[in-house]
């Protein structure tokens, strides 16, 4: 890895040579509601925001659309069910650390195993992706979770400071992304930026864990914690919302579709989320996670206990987008602090 | 994800791409049962294990996961035993001979055959839980010599239930088997017990240390009476399995639908290891012991919701 | 499917502002095609021709006067499928809204003294009054469900409305909450389907599709009273749709 | 000529709601001809006292599916008036496009869908396929391309969506617009087509004196926005509506019917073109000339003569708001407005006329008061007295051909049931 400095102007020639090369992502501002962005594709380097609050969806929807019809077929003919071509390569721009360790999360999630050969192929187009530093606001929890200073599946990072920005050059291809743009060598003086900006990135974070996560898993695999499951599920929606906002969910239904002919169609994976009521409901009419204290409740396991203890570290990024997306103002890190205060009055009880 | 894209496209297999196959034959067993025996169109044999699954398509419709019903050792052609529950299964209900679907895996965790040589084989069926277990008693049967005792305890709501009747007056006539029926309804012809599957279950002798259990039986509640009846029996958890359904969508342990607890049922099931399940939370239902105690604490409300 | 005789759709209109028929009229080419796979027999909006035998009946509106009830039966009796078509014939709607007066009173607001020379009863959805086998929600009728429960009913497939909130079609579509821009929503509790076209276009859910089978009535009311409603005005919310089965929000509030 | 008949045409089709003709003539004399409307009473103005103004707007537009952008239109006007709130120009002309989507919209489904098939003695639409595929296709065209209208600037033309009180919730990109502009230029092609289309049919002729009542504008051809104007020369301001028009119950139906100077006055489109023919766009009078409808013409039958001059105008005016706002360039803007206490009276031509929406809210912005005043009722009591007097005209045919030319008659006025029977008065104490 190399670091250098690029200038302003220069880094937006850069975007506007990787938009011209093919698609790209990045994140925009809402055009009818300032101050509030979302990942899409970019027409020209200067829709792109580098300096943005985090997104409404994080930015897998690049690589693993919200709904995406994968297999056409016919009811008539075998040989016309096929997989559906994806389209070319594209690039994905200005990515913060948070969303970094989720794609990376999210690609040893879907190589496990019976890895996903839908995901992988939609991921192999992604051909690029250049991260970006950034200020948390009031929901972010990245230093609970350890992914302030993720790098992940970034080839090239970019820190803001004085000059423009601190690039870190993480892979070849990053290297190739740079080209010709103008790579002035870091002096001391970007490096002490480079340094201040992310002290003062973790001073800024608020929202914190009132313990580690492990710590924080051994709470949750202990159990006992009904009663603030049940509290929080008295105020839950069961409105999917959270987990449809999260970087590192990835559950999915599959439907097909059929048209108007009645013949052919094609099958469709949308996102889904454990929070909906029927999620886990069979044709028999059971539902195995019928209760809404049980869903609340499965979400904080997955994110910190299963997952957790089957890849080594918590399916939570620290995003913020939970706690930014409930209509219901359930706080992730509230919650999680009510309930390691909730073990700990009931530990000092026993 | 270092490795250069080129190369992991290339590695890249079509995981929901389902193969052709067409139906044999299409024989309807009961008023809400089918037997459907499939040919993959490729040539090419499933290739299952006794207790893993495929996911079959009614392309339109959807995908369903159904269990092989058909013994391993069965290549040229497998069976699938349907019942109509919902959209798909009822389009299946459909099918005639000649007709095609489509076919992913198979799927899951089987049973562990090899641990079962020597042992007594003690298979616990209720309803629709027969289809599972049927490949296993099958293995059992036409390898008889390298087990024990084969027991078979098989419960259904009424005669007119029973599937694979021509199977069960074999298993009745042979030997070999000790074959224990027994129907909830009767009707007038019905000589046999009636009541639910563990009445019999309650009365077999067993060998706890050599036997091994395999069940799977219809609705989730009758799990846990079955599993306090072998309990009782003194059987080490170790050595009873139990065939386990949810929800499931991708059969391949991603999207997250039939997970319980940290397991998915279509990777690390749907044959599990009773103690392996043991303490999992979103097992209860199915393992306590039927007391009041721990029945009643899960149930707990949600204050006035649920 | 070729040897049928293709089965037979008729439409029929209730109490309503008809707006769910001329969404229906507004899918041309795609109902083109439906046109291939059924016969419309009877279409008052649309077409002269009139007949009394029919396999599917789509059925519009309210139920408001007691001779509706005999024409709502008549068709069930008639009809293999009865489908309710829009929130009035599903969930009673604005209809309903005056079943909170006395059938008396609201005649004399509108007619006066001359009252007696009209007939109403409380007002009530077509589910309310016989049952139905297909529903599709949405004031107007939602046209991808309209167009899904065709599909369905002709492959004979049973349709269960989805059972989740607006909120899921929101964020599938990387909409911003109304909840940031400091608006009301009734999205949360609120059945999809819709494809949240309301909060697509900057506007809050009003609630036309119903509500989700187990709501939290409880969340709903915290919610909205952070934003300063009494308990009238938000069951008077809910109620700009949800009047039947009787919302009884006072009820299942634990005061939280 | 029959001496003894009796019509009775219940739950005439291809109209919005549930209407009945009703005609007896015994021993030759006409007894009765009347049209009843039998469509059930919604109470509208009932259900939406002590709602929130943004609940009374979007019930609003429930009255009626086929207008409803004119319907939210006079209720915004409506409680604009009341909390005093000023729209901005590109509100005003994002609403004036939207309503020229609904008005093609209604127009084109009247013209094409529910009354065309009279022309070709066929009882819908869809057997005029066979007939004349390419006026169907042309018909789908029309109504697809201003549905679209009304979806690219409010979201969805049954019960729009985007537009609020003080301006809009959602604003559509410039290319969008750019995009609909372009099919409407095309679309000038299949107006004329409409024209010569209907120029080859004969229109039943009859005439009587009618007094027409429409807004009127100095500036423009009044759609959005104007005063009260009378063909009998009197014109009032829109919040006076009610100090000029008379509304009654009568016992064989469910909507009121009104009058002004004479018993009876007729609003829609022949009423507009009538009063305010000058100000048409020179295309839209070049079809008018084309179709042989000139000013004044007391042939009710040219009501759907004058929707097709009303589409041509539509489709060019849209253009020319169109590049409006674009010219302007697209503006976000704020439409947070604060209710106060006060009385509003908003005023509009839906497609069938002259629509009066009538508020007073209290200083939380809730509803006090409402009152609907909708064009089908005030063109009913015309209607009656059309029918009396086409009656004795038509008796010597069979009744065959009577049926079918009242039906005719009623079609002509584009009658919109469903709405008529919401217009109430209501004191609330
Ligand atoms: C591992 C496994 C093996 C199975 N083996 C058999 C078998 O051998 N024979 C048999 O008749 N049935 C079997 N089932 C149950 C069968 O899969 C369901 O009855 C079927 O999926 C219902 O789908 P449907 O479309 O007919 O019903 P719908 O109610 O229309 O289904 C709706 C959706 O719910 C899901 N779903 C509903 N019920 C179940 C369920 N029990 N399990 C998983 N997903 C469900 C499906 O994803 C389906 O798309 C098995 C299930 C599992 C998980
Ligand atoms: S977003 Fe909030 S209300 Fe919705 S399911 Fe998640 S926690 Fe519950
Ligand atoms: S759980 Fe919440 S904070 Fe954590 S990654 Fe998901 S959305 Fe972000
Ligand atoms: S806008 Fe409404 S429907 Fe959409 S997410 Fe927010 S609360 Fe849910």
């Amino acid at each position: 890895m190399s670091i250098c400095v690029v200038e302003h102007d220069e880094l937006h020639a850069l975007v506007q040579r990787l938009i011209q090369q093919g698609p790209a992502m990045g994140p925009r501002e809402r055009q009818q509601q300032p101050g509030f962005y979302y990942f899409d594709w970019l027409n020209s380097a200067d829709e792109l925001v580098l300096d943005y609050v985090t997104t409404t969806l994080p930015p897998k929807k690049a690589f693993f659309p919200p709904r995406e019809p994968f297999l056409e077929f016919s009811r008539t003919d075998p040989a016309k069910v096929r997989s559906m071509t994806d389209e070319g390569p594209f690039v994905l721009l200005g990515v913060h650390p948070c969303d970094l360790a989720a794609i990376e999360q999210l690609d040893i999630a879907y190589s496990d195993n019976i890895a996903d050969g839908r995901y992988l192929a939609n991921r192999a187009r992604t051909t690029a992706i250049i991260g970006v530093d950034c200020w948390p606001d009031e929901y972010c929890l990245c230093t609970s979770v350890g992914t302030e200073q993720a790098r992940g599946s970034a080839d090239l990072f970019l820190t803001p400071i004085q000059r423009g920005y601190l690039v870190e050059v993480r892979t070849p291809r990053g290297q190739e992304l740079l080209g010709d743009s103008a790579q002035l060598p870091a002096t001391d003086q970007d490096e002490a930026d480079t340094a201040q900006f992310r002290r003062e990135k973790q001073r800024r974070v608020t929202a914190k864990f009132a313990t580690g996560v492990e710590q924080f898993a051994d709470i949750l695999a202990a159990g006992g914690l009904t009663e603030v499951w049940q509290e929080v599920a008295d105020r839950c929606y069961s409105c999917g919302s959270c987990s449809l906002v999260c970087p590192t969910c990835f559950c999915f239904d599959i439907n097909d579709d059929i048209n108007l002919d009645l013949t052919t169609g094609a099958r469709i994976r949308t996102w889904d989320s454990c929070q909906l009521p029927d999620f886990a409901l069979v044709a028999g009419g059971h539902n195995f996670r019928g209760e809404r204290w049980e869903r609340v409740r499965h979400r904080w396991h997955r994110k910190f206990l299963y997952l957790y203890t089957q890849y080594g570290r918590p399916f939570c990024t620290g995003c913020g987008r939970c706690s930014r997306a409930c209509t219901a103002d359930i706080n992730l890190v509230e919650v999680s602090n009510d309930l390691i205060a909730y073990a700990q009055r009931e530990t000092q009880n026993v | 994800m270092s490795e250069d894209p080129q190369i992991r496209a290339s590695k890249i297999v079509e995981t929901y791409q389902p193969v052709a196959a067409h139906i044999v034959q299409a024989t309807k067993l009961t008023d809400t049962e089918i037997l459907l025996e499939l040919r993959l169109g490729n040539g090419q044999s499933l290739g299952h294990g006794a207790g893993q699954f495929v996911q079959i398509s009614m392309f339109g419709v959807g995908e369903a996961p159904i269990s092989v019903c058909s013994s391993p050792t069965q290549t040229e052609t497998f069976e699938l035993c349907v019942r109509a529950a919902g959209n798909v299964t009822k389009a299946l209900h459909r099918l005639e001979a000649g007709d095609w679907v489509g076919i992913r895996g198979p799927y899951g965790h089987g049973f562990p055959v090899e641990e079962m040589v020597g042992k007594d084989i003690l298979i616990i069926a209720g309803g629709i839980g027969l289809p599972p277990l049927r490949p296993l008693i099958n293995l059992v049967l036409e390898n008889r010599e390298q087990y024990g005792r084969l027991i078979i305890v098989y419960g259904a709501r009424s005669p007119q239930d029973l599937l694979f009747t021509d199977e069960l007056n074999l298993w009745a006539t042979c030997d070999d088997v000790e074959f224990h029926l027994i129907v909830e309804e009767p009707d007038d012809k019905w000589q046999g017990p009636v009541g639910v599957v563990t009445v019999p279950l309650r009365k077999i002798d067993i060998e706890p240390a050599k036997t091994l259990v395999a069940a799977a039986v219809g609705p989730p509640v009758m799990y846990r009476f079955v599993a306090f009846e072998l309990l009782q029996k003194g059987l080490p958890e170790d050595n009873i399995y139990f065939s386990l359904e949810r929800r499931m969508k991708c059969g391949v342990g991603k999207c997250g639908h039939c997970q319980l607890n940290n397991l998915y049922v279509c990777v690390d099931g749907p044959i599990f290891c009773y103690s392996d399940l043991q303490g999992l939370e979103e097992a209860v239902e199915a393992w306590a012991p039927p007391t009041a105690e721990a029945g009643g604490k899960r149930r707990e409300p949600g204050k006035g919701h649920g | 499917m070729k040897t049928q005789a293709k089965p037979r759709v008729a439409f029929f209109d209730f109490a309503c502002c008809e707006g769910c028929q001329l969404e229906v009229l507004s899918l041309e080419e795609q109902l083109l095609e439906m046109i291939e796979l059924v016969d419309i027999v009877t279409w008052r909006e649309a077409m002269s021709e009139k007949s009394d035998e029919y396999d599917i009946a789509f059925c519009e509106g309210s139920i408001t006067r007691e001779a509706d009830i005999e024409r709502i039966k008549h068709i069930r009796e008639t009809a293999d499928i009865l489908v309710s078509l829009g929130a009035c014939a599903t969930i009673g709607c604005h209809n309903a809204l005056k079943n909170q007066f006395s059938m008396d009173e609201v005649l004399h607001i509108v007619y006066g003294d001359r009252a007696e020379w009209f007939d109403t009863i409380s007002a009530r959805p077509i589910t309310a009054v016989v049952p139905v086998d297909y529903q599709v929600n949405g004031c107007p009728a939602s046209l991808p469900e309209f167009v899904t429960v065709f599909k369905h009913i002709l492959m004979g497939k049973e349709y269960k409305p989805p059972n989740q909130p607006v909120c899921v079609e929101c964020k599938l579509k990387d909409n911003l909450c109304v909840y940031e821009k400091g608006m009301l929503c009734l999205g949360p509790v609120t059945r999809c389907g819709c494809d949240a076209i309301c909060t697509s276009y900057g506007h809050a859910c009003f609630g036309c599709r119903g509500l989700v089978d187990d709501p939290n009535l409880n969340a709903a009311q915290d919610v909205l009273a952070k934003y300063g409603l009494s308990v009238e005005e938000i069951v008077g919310k809910f109620r700009v749709y949800n009047n039947w089965p009787e919302l009884s929000l006072e009820e299942s509030h634990s005061d939280g | 000529m029959a001496d003894r008949l009796n019509i009775k045409v219940e739950h005439l089709t291809r109209v919005e709601g549930h209407g009945n003709i009703v005609v007896n003539l015994a021993a030759g004399r006409l007894e009765e001809a009347r049209f009843e409307i039998v469509e059930a009473p919604r109470f509208f103005e009932a259900i939406m006292r002590g709602r929130d103004y943004q609940e009374v707007i979007h019930i609003a537009g429930r009255v009626c599916g086929i207008c409803s952008i004119s319907h939210t239109c006079a209720a915004l006007k409506a409680t604009e008036a009341a909390f005093g709130v000023d729209i901005s120009e590109q509100t005003l002309l994002l609403r004036r496009l939207a309503y020229n989507g609904e008005i093609i919209g209604s127009h084109v489904l009247h013209v094409y869908f529910l009354a065309a098939p009279d022309f070709f003695e066929l009882p819908s639409v869809f057997p005029m396929i066979e007939i004349d595929k390419d006026a169907v296709l042309r018909a789908m065209r029309l109504k697809r391309l201003a549905y679209d209208l009304c979806k690219v600037v409010v979201g969805r033309h049954t019960h729009p969506v985007a537009m609020t009180v003080g301006g809009f919730s959602f604003v559509q990109d410039e290319d969008e617009l750019g995009r609909i502009r372009a099919r409407l230029v095309e679309a000038i092609e299949d107006v004329k087509q409409t024209v010569a289309l209907f120029k080859s049919l004969t229109v039943p002729q009859f005439e009587r004196e009618t007094e027409y009542v429409s807004l009127k504008d100095p500036a423009l051809y009044a759609l959005y926005d104007g005063q009260i104007y009378s063909s009998e020369g009197e014109i009032v301001g829109a919040d006076q509506y009610q100090e000029v028009i008379e509304e009654y119950v009568v016992r064989h139906s469910t909507a009121k019917h009104a009058r002004w100077h004479r018993a009876q006055y007729m609003v829609g489109a022949l009423a507009r073109i009538n009063n305010n023919f000058e100000q048409l766009h020179p295309l839209a009078k070049e079809a008018a000339a084309e179709l042989g409808l000139t000013v004044p013409c007391f042939n009710p039958f040219m009501n759907t003569i004058a929707q097709i001059v009303e589409i041509a105008h539509c489709v060019i005016d849209s253009v020319d708001l169109i590049d409006s706002v674009l010219d302007r360039g697209v503006q976000d803007e704020s439409s947070r407005v604060e209710p106060q206490a006060g009385r509003g009276v908003g005023a509009i031509e839906a497609p069938r006329g002259t629509l009066f929406h009538d508020y007073e809210f209290d200083d939380g912005g809730k509803c006090v008061s409402a009152n609907l005043v909708i064009p089908t009722a005030q063109n009913l009591a015309n209607l009656d007295a059309d029918m009396r007097q086409f009656v004795p005209q038509i008796v010597s045919g069979t009744r065959e051909q009577i049926t079918r030319q009242l039906e005719m008659l009623v079609r002509a006025y584009d009658p919109c049931i469903s709405c008529a029977t919401h217009m109430l008065t209501v004191e609330f104490s």
